[in-house]
């Protein structure tokens, strides 16, 4: 019946006027903050991101901008935040962005009244923050938790690892999913406490930093934990959330590496035809854009229709399983097409190539989102 | 020309002229149906498909719900395009069906409309909707399949006529055609093969003009090869002037990719529902458990299901024009391939998911839904090679929307 | 284990002097004994198959290729079958032979001495003979049976109806298998026992013959029932037999129609260019005669190790799935790429993609075999 | 010009001498080496690698196992080439480290001993089988990735030298190469690109030769650029005669791809066994269970065994002559593309049994098998763009193979 009726239905996309400001911005800011020179300089850098450009970002208020006005936010949802996602993803644009708004959500679903008071105002201020999520384990699946916590006269101690932290040395708190009697549960760790604990891992996305935190023997009041009776909702908001802002990383990026491996086609000459008349080559990075234009329309369905009951969550499995699949296939196809140069640390292709990889392995990737349609579908 | 879609109109009348529509077709339209209906206007096969379909287009133009938009003047309804627009929709979702006239509602009726002098309009309007005309199309060529600007067939001008010579390929409903937008070379010496083309709309009927029936790889009927030997048509039957024909046609083929509004309404192909192969999977049965209980069959299920949608929503996303202007045209020129390309695909899938039966064809008793998907992935190379085909289409967006050199 | 062990042991093919000899004669005699032109007359006849090609063949003796020789057969195997069988397929010749040398198999493998004394010297001397097989149900695993005998006074009464019973009308006997006591079992049927009970079926191939048997009532003498000690490896030879032989019949058809193909894209112009120049149509023909040649090496290493434990069920797993896919792709391929010709039923590619569709539906298609090789591997 | 392989030799010698190298490897296969052994002769990017694997080749040439059909006079064993085909197999499967020095070995030996001047063998032979001369490839160039008979590297004739200018890429060990096969252009106005290029052994440690690490997509080294800047080499260097240099080429190719015999031996890539993602699959978790245990992997794990398999199926039906002469050529000029994409193929799917941990790189304790299928389908590009991509593998294959006319 269901899926019947999924197919009857007309999918649904929109842009709010604040969607369509904020895109204009982002485009702009995105492409001037984050040319191709200074990416591959952050690599270099131990963060891998720029201060500077992470307090204009604080100053244009988009940390504020899912976060609820009587909190220090402007209130508006998801949906705003796709275009900014998106063109930082076409400028492979790297910053604590992300994970912030990540764990701004979790606090705004999770949070108790004390806590979204307390860090609210300061995540939509400026503070970067992040999630604690993955494990040794590698599932998807936020609720598989083996990191836990047992209560000790007022405290909790932490028991675990774990890992794909992002940001986690720039992050001044960070939210950690726990297993509590039993039960999944957020607790908020501050930067401090963290200090020695933490780890930078060697990810395939040289554009990105990750961590692993050892939370072994941590210890933290119980203050820090969020309400138990409210982390189911706030878990299955973030894997949403998440899936849904990673799709729009994907999505610009899968734009960008066509619009640079078009590029070489159009100036690229062998056997004294340019590269790009051979069918060979036109109709595949043909077949890359149909299938970005493709994602493109599921990513803006997703972010019109995200929250709603069944067809917010159906969405947001196309759209990430459609943007994962997108730009893996255009960035594989870039490094191919551009021959030689392709097979360089110099070329392009492949940082995108490898940021497509870090993309799907966060937030589930096509076959893991398929499932999750299959079960809502058949 | 037409009723101006920016001008007003009032939404209450528009919701009581589409739940008429819902009620009427709900009351008109015929069930069960003892013969296979043609699922699109490429498939008319026989008479008795003929004249049900003929029947069934002026019973629903009567009750105007074809062509309500167009001009009062000329047959047509003089509303609003939404209001056409709502018909259309609710056709669609009630699966009624299709229109026979297809090329004379989509093609020749829009040109005519925007381009056509008022003697042509007054003349070939309203037999289009009421089907009393029906109109075929004349570009293909047996030797110039993809290369329509290379067309050979000859018009001379001889008096106040023109004699035409050569032969045309595809031509849907050619046998019953009335008449036949027709692209002949009036110039062999024009300074490029464009310019000595002309547009004529000729009549069928006359002498010299010969339709044989091609038998589809279906086994099936639907389209006529088109010998034409001295037949003499009024010069009155040229359309613009000639070396215009090129142009001419050019416009007319925006009208059949959707890049140009004006089409006359109702459906002139009925896309299988995507749902239907659900429905499919799990009646079929793979090793003794409904097909759909395969976790691999559902895996493709959903990319089918997520492809399908993205058709819809590309559409929607092209009319928002802030996320559709990186590359201009690529959503409306993508549209044919992406289609076409799915409904091969769906198609072909659902025969593997019906085990020993896939063997089987329309009209045997074991076989699902009576061979529709047999006999719809084979007729899914229509779309896939007609209007040119996806290798042309993928020609068309790396050079027009990706700015690719030639090939 | 299993599956290390597979990978690591070198895959093995060879031809033996037979089959050799029997790829020379059945190239040229498949070749001048079935001309397309006949081949498309032969569609419009009712039994759709020549008689005296029929005698021809009886007469070359491959109709006792399987038989044992003191059964009046040649006492070959089914190695050297296949080539015989993979010219039928290139030629799309169609005749009994497939249905009958399956039949003579059966018999060898699962009749009783009195059975095999009676029928394989006829089957081996030209009478044609068929299986019944597949039931309503659509499954290709052989002991799901719903058709179902009952024993009644020395006679073995029969129930339900036998579907894709291919050239039954021209078969002296049909073997059918059949529930027997909730067992697997195989009963012979004479034609004259068949008479008014069969219908011809609409198939999707034209260049072939399957008919729907009622059985319903039918009664035989118990002596017509096959030893049941011996149905399941019976059954178990057929499927892999029948699995060997579609397999090859495929991977003709996959070379003829890339053949017929090539032939068109190195004489058809369009934009006053040969369309094999192409890249577009060059390269996917490249990829389809790839798969070709990836699924003959499967064939004839199937037919090498035909019959051996693990290593031979795997073998014919390979080739009928990479049979299958082959040919549907080349077919499907070449009926696009004759463009509007091949949109018309006097293009051979559709003759060809409907023998694919056949094919694949016959003995089970590549998903189902993938399935066993997983189930043998892991 | 080396043992016949069509003379008798003795099958208990054969045996004999297997047994001896298993048993040798057995002994002598260097075990838990502290640091990453490159897997492919391409992926040379450490001295600790370079000097580890120079060792070894020279350790497994001193034992015999190397060169073993090469002539005795040379520095070869002397024997017939199924002996060395036996060792190779034995290192093969024992999966030992590979062996160095792949150009020397597998191109410019068998040339050399094909068409090389006395002097030329004398000098070259022994080395290339010690590992004690280093060589490499020079064919490339930056503008001409492809277009190998477009290089525009100059030789000029000036005395009893040749002065060369241009710049060469990809010269895998190009930093540690003592000698490179040089494709160069001495006449620029040859009637055509070719007749202008000849083939030269030019050494790589005079002035003017510079080399410079390119860091590879993987951020590892293995292949330089060269630069010669009025680099003087002695005119006995050239190979052949002046205008010969493309024939060579060509057939120095034919080595590379398989198409003529006279490697010496051993294995100088060593593909990922695939079974090992068959383990991978196994060990790996996908939603909390094995991956292995989900029915569309399985599927996916099942193709890619048997493409595996096709590959050494084809290549052993190759050497059928009944089974191979329907289109000749076709199985030798179809492996490249059929195993460089596999191979991709093959790492790329592996990824994706990952799950979270897809996201971990070459050197992080989270990584399976340290990285390897990352950085494997990284690498892999190599081989799918390097010695002709697989896009020019389709034209070589549909042009001389199907006899489709030329892109």
């Amino acid at each position: 019946m269901s899926a019947f009726d999924n197919a009857r239905m007309a999918p649904r996309i929109g842009l709010s006027e604040e969607q369509a400001q904020l895109l204009e911005v982002a485009e702009s800011f995105c492409r001037d903050k984050s040319p191709i020179d200074k990416v591959r300089a952050l690599i270099e850098e131990e963060d891998g991101f720029d201060a500077a450009l992470w307090s204009d970002i604080a100053e244009l208020g988009w940390l504020g901008i899912g976060v609820p006005e009587n909190y220090g936010g402007i209130g508006l949802g998801m949906a705003e935040l796709v275009p900014l996602v998106e063109h930082m993803g076409r400028n492979l644009m790297n910053t604590p962005f992300v994970p912030t708004v990540l764990a701004a959500q979790a606090l705004v679903r999770g949070g108790s009244e004390a806590q979204k008071e307390e860090y609210l105002p300061q995540v939509a201020g400026g503070a970067a923050a992040s999630l604690a999520l993955c494990e040794d384990h590698a599932d998807w699946n936020l609720e598989n938790l083996t990191v836990s916590a047992t209560r000790q006269d007022g405290q909790l101690i932490l028991s675990g690892k774990k890992y794909l932290v992002l940001h986690a040395v720039a992050a001044q708190l960070v939210l950690a999913t726990v297993a509590l009697d039993g039960q999944a549960a957020l607790v908020i760790i501050p930067a401090n406490a963290l200090a020695g604990r933490i780890r930078r891992e060697k990810i395939i996305d040289d554009t990105q930093r990750a961590y692993a935190l050892d939370l072994d023997g941590l210890s933290v009041p119980e203050t820090a934990l969020m309400p138990v009776e409210l982390a189911a909702d706030a878990l299955a908001h973030i894997e949403q959330a998440g899936a849904l802002l990673l799709a729009a990383d994907m999505c610009g990026g899968a734009y960008a590496c066509i619009d640079y491996t078009l590029d070489y086609l159009k100036t690229r000459k062998q056997f004294g035809k340019l590269i790009g008349s051979y069918q060979a080559l036109k109709h595949s990075i043909v077949d890359a854009h149909q299938a970005y234009e493709k994602a493109r329309s599921h990513l803006y369905s997703a972010a019109h229709v995200f929250g709603e009951q069944g067809e917010g969550d159906m969405a947001v499995h196309m759209a990430k399983a459609e943007a994962g699949e997108a730009y893996s296939f255009a960035a594989d196809r870039a490094i191919q097409f551009h021959g030689g140069f392709g097979f360089t640390y110099d070329c392009d292709a492949q940082l995108y190539r490898r940021r497509a990889i870090m993309g799907c392995a966060l937030y589930g990737d096509a076959r893991y989102h398929r499932r999750k349609i299959a079960a809502l579908m058949f | 020309h037409m009723a101006d879609s920016d001008i007003e109109y009032d939404e209450q009348d528009l919701a009581a002229f589409k739940d008429e529509a819902t009620a009427w077709f709900g009351e008109n339209t015929p069930r069960d149906v003892d013969f296979m209906l043609p699922l699109t206007f490429m498939e008319v096969g026989t008479d008795q498909q003929f004249n049900f379909l003929r029947d069934w287009q002026n019973k629903v133009y009567e009750a105007g719900y074809l062509g309500a938009h167009w001009p009062k003047e000329y047959g047509g309804g003089g509303l609003h395009p939404a209001f056409q627009d709502a018909a259309t929709r609710v056709m669609a979702q009630m699966r009624t069906p299709i229109m026979l006239n297809a090329i004379g509602l989509n093609w020749t009726g829009p040109l005519l409309l925007d381009r056509g002098s008022e003697e042509e309009k007054q003349k070939y309007i309203k037999g289009i909707l009421s089907a009393e005309t029906i109109w075929c199309q004349g570009f293909s060529e047996p030797e110039n399949g993809s290369d329509l600007g290379n067309a050979q067939t000859r018009a001379v001008k001889d008096g106040d006529d023109y004699v035409i010579n050569g032969s045309k390929i595809w031509t849907t409903q050619g046998n019953y055609a009335d008449y036949m937008i027709l692209l002949a070379r009036t110039n062999p010496d024009a300074e490029n093969k464009y310019k000595g083309l002309s547009f004529f709309l000729a009549p069928m009927k006359g002498a010299g003009v010969e339709t044989v029936p091609i038998k589809k790889l279906t086994g099936e009927y639907g389209f006529t090869q088109t010998f034409f030997t001295d037949a003499r048509i009024s010069a009155d039957c040229l359309m613009g002037a000639e070396g215009e024909g090129w142009l001419i046609a050019m416009q007319t083929l925006e009208y059949e990719r959707g890049a140009r509004a004006g089409q006359a309404g109702g459906h002139v192909m009925m896309m299988s529902d995507p749902s239907d192969i659900i429905r499919l999977a799990r009646e079929a049965k793979l090793n003794g458990k409904p097909a759909i209980d395969d976790p691999a069959v559902q895996e493709e299920l959903v990319a089918l299901m997520t492809e399908a949608r993205s058709l819809g929503l590309n559409s929607r996303r092209d009319k928002i024009r802030p996320l559709a202007q990186d590359r201009p045209m690529s959503l409306a020129l993508g549209s044919k391939l992406a289609s076409t390309d799915f409904y091969q695909r769906l198609n072909a899938f659902a025969i593997t998911l019906q085990g020993t039966r896939a063997a089987y064809y329309v009209g045997d008793d074991s076989a699902h839904d009576n061979g529709v998907w047999q006999r719809g992935y084979l007729n899914s190379f229509s779309a896939t090679i007609g209007g040119g085909t996806s290798q042309i289409q993928r020609n068309i967006i790396g050079e027009h929307v990706l700015g690719l050199p030639k090939s």
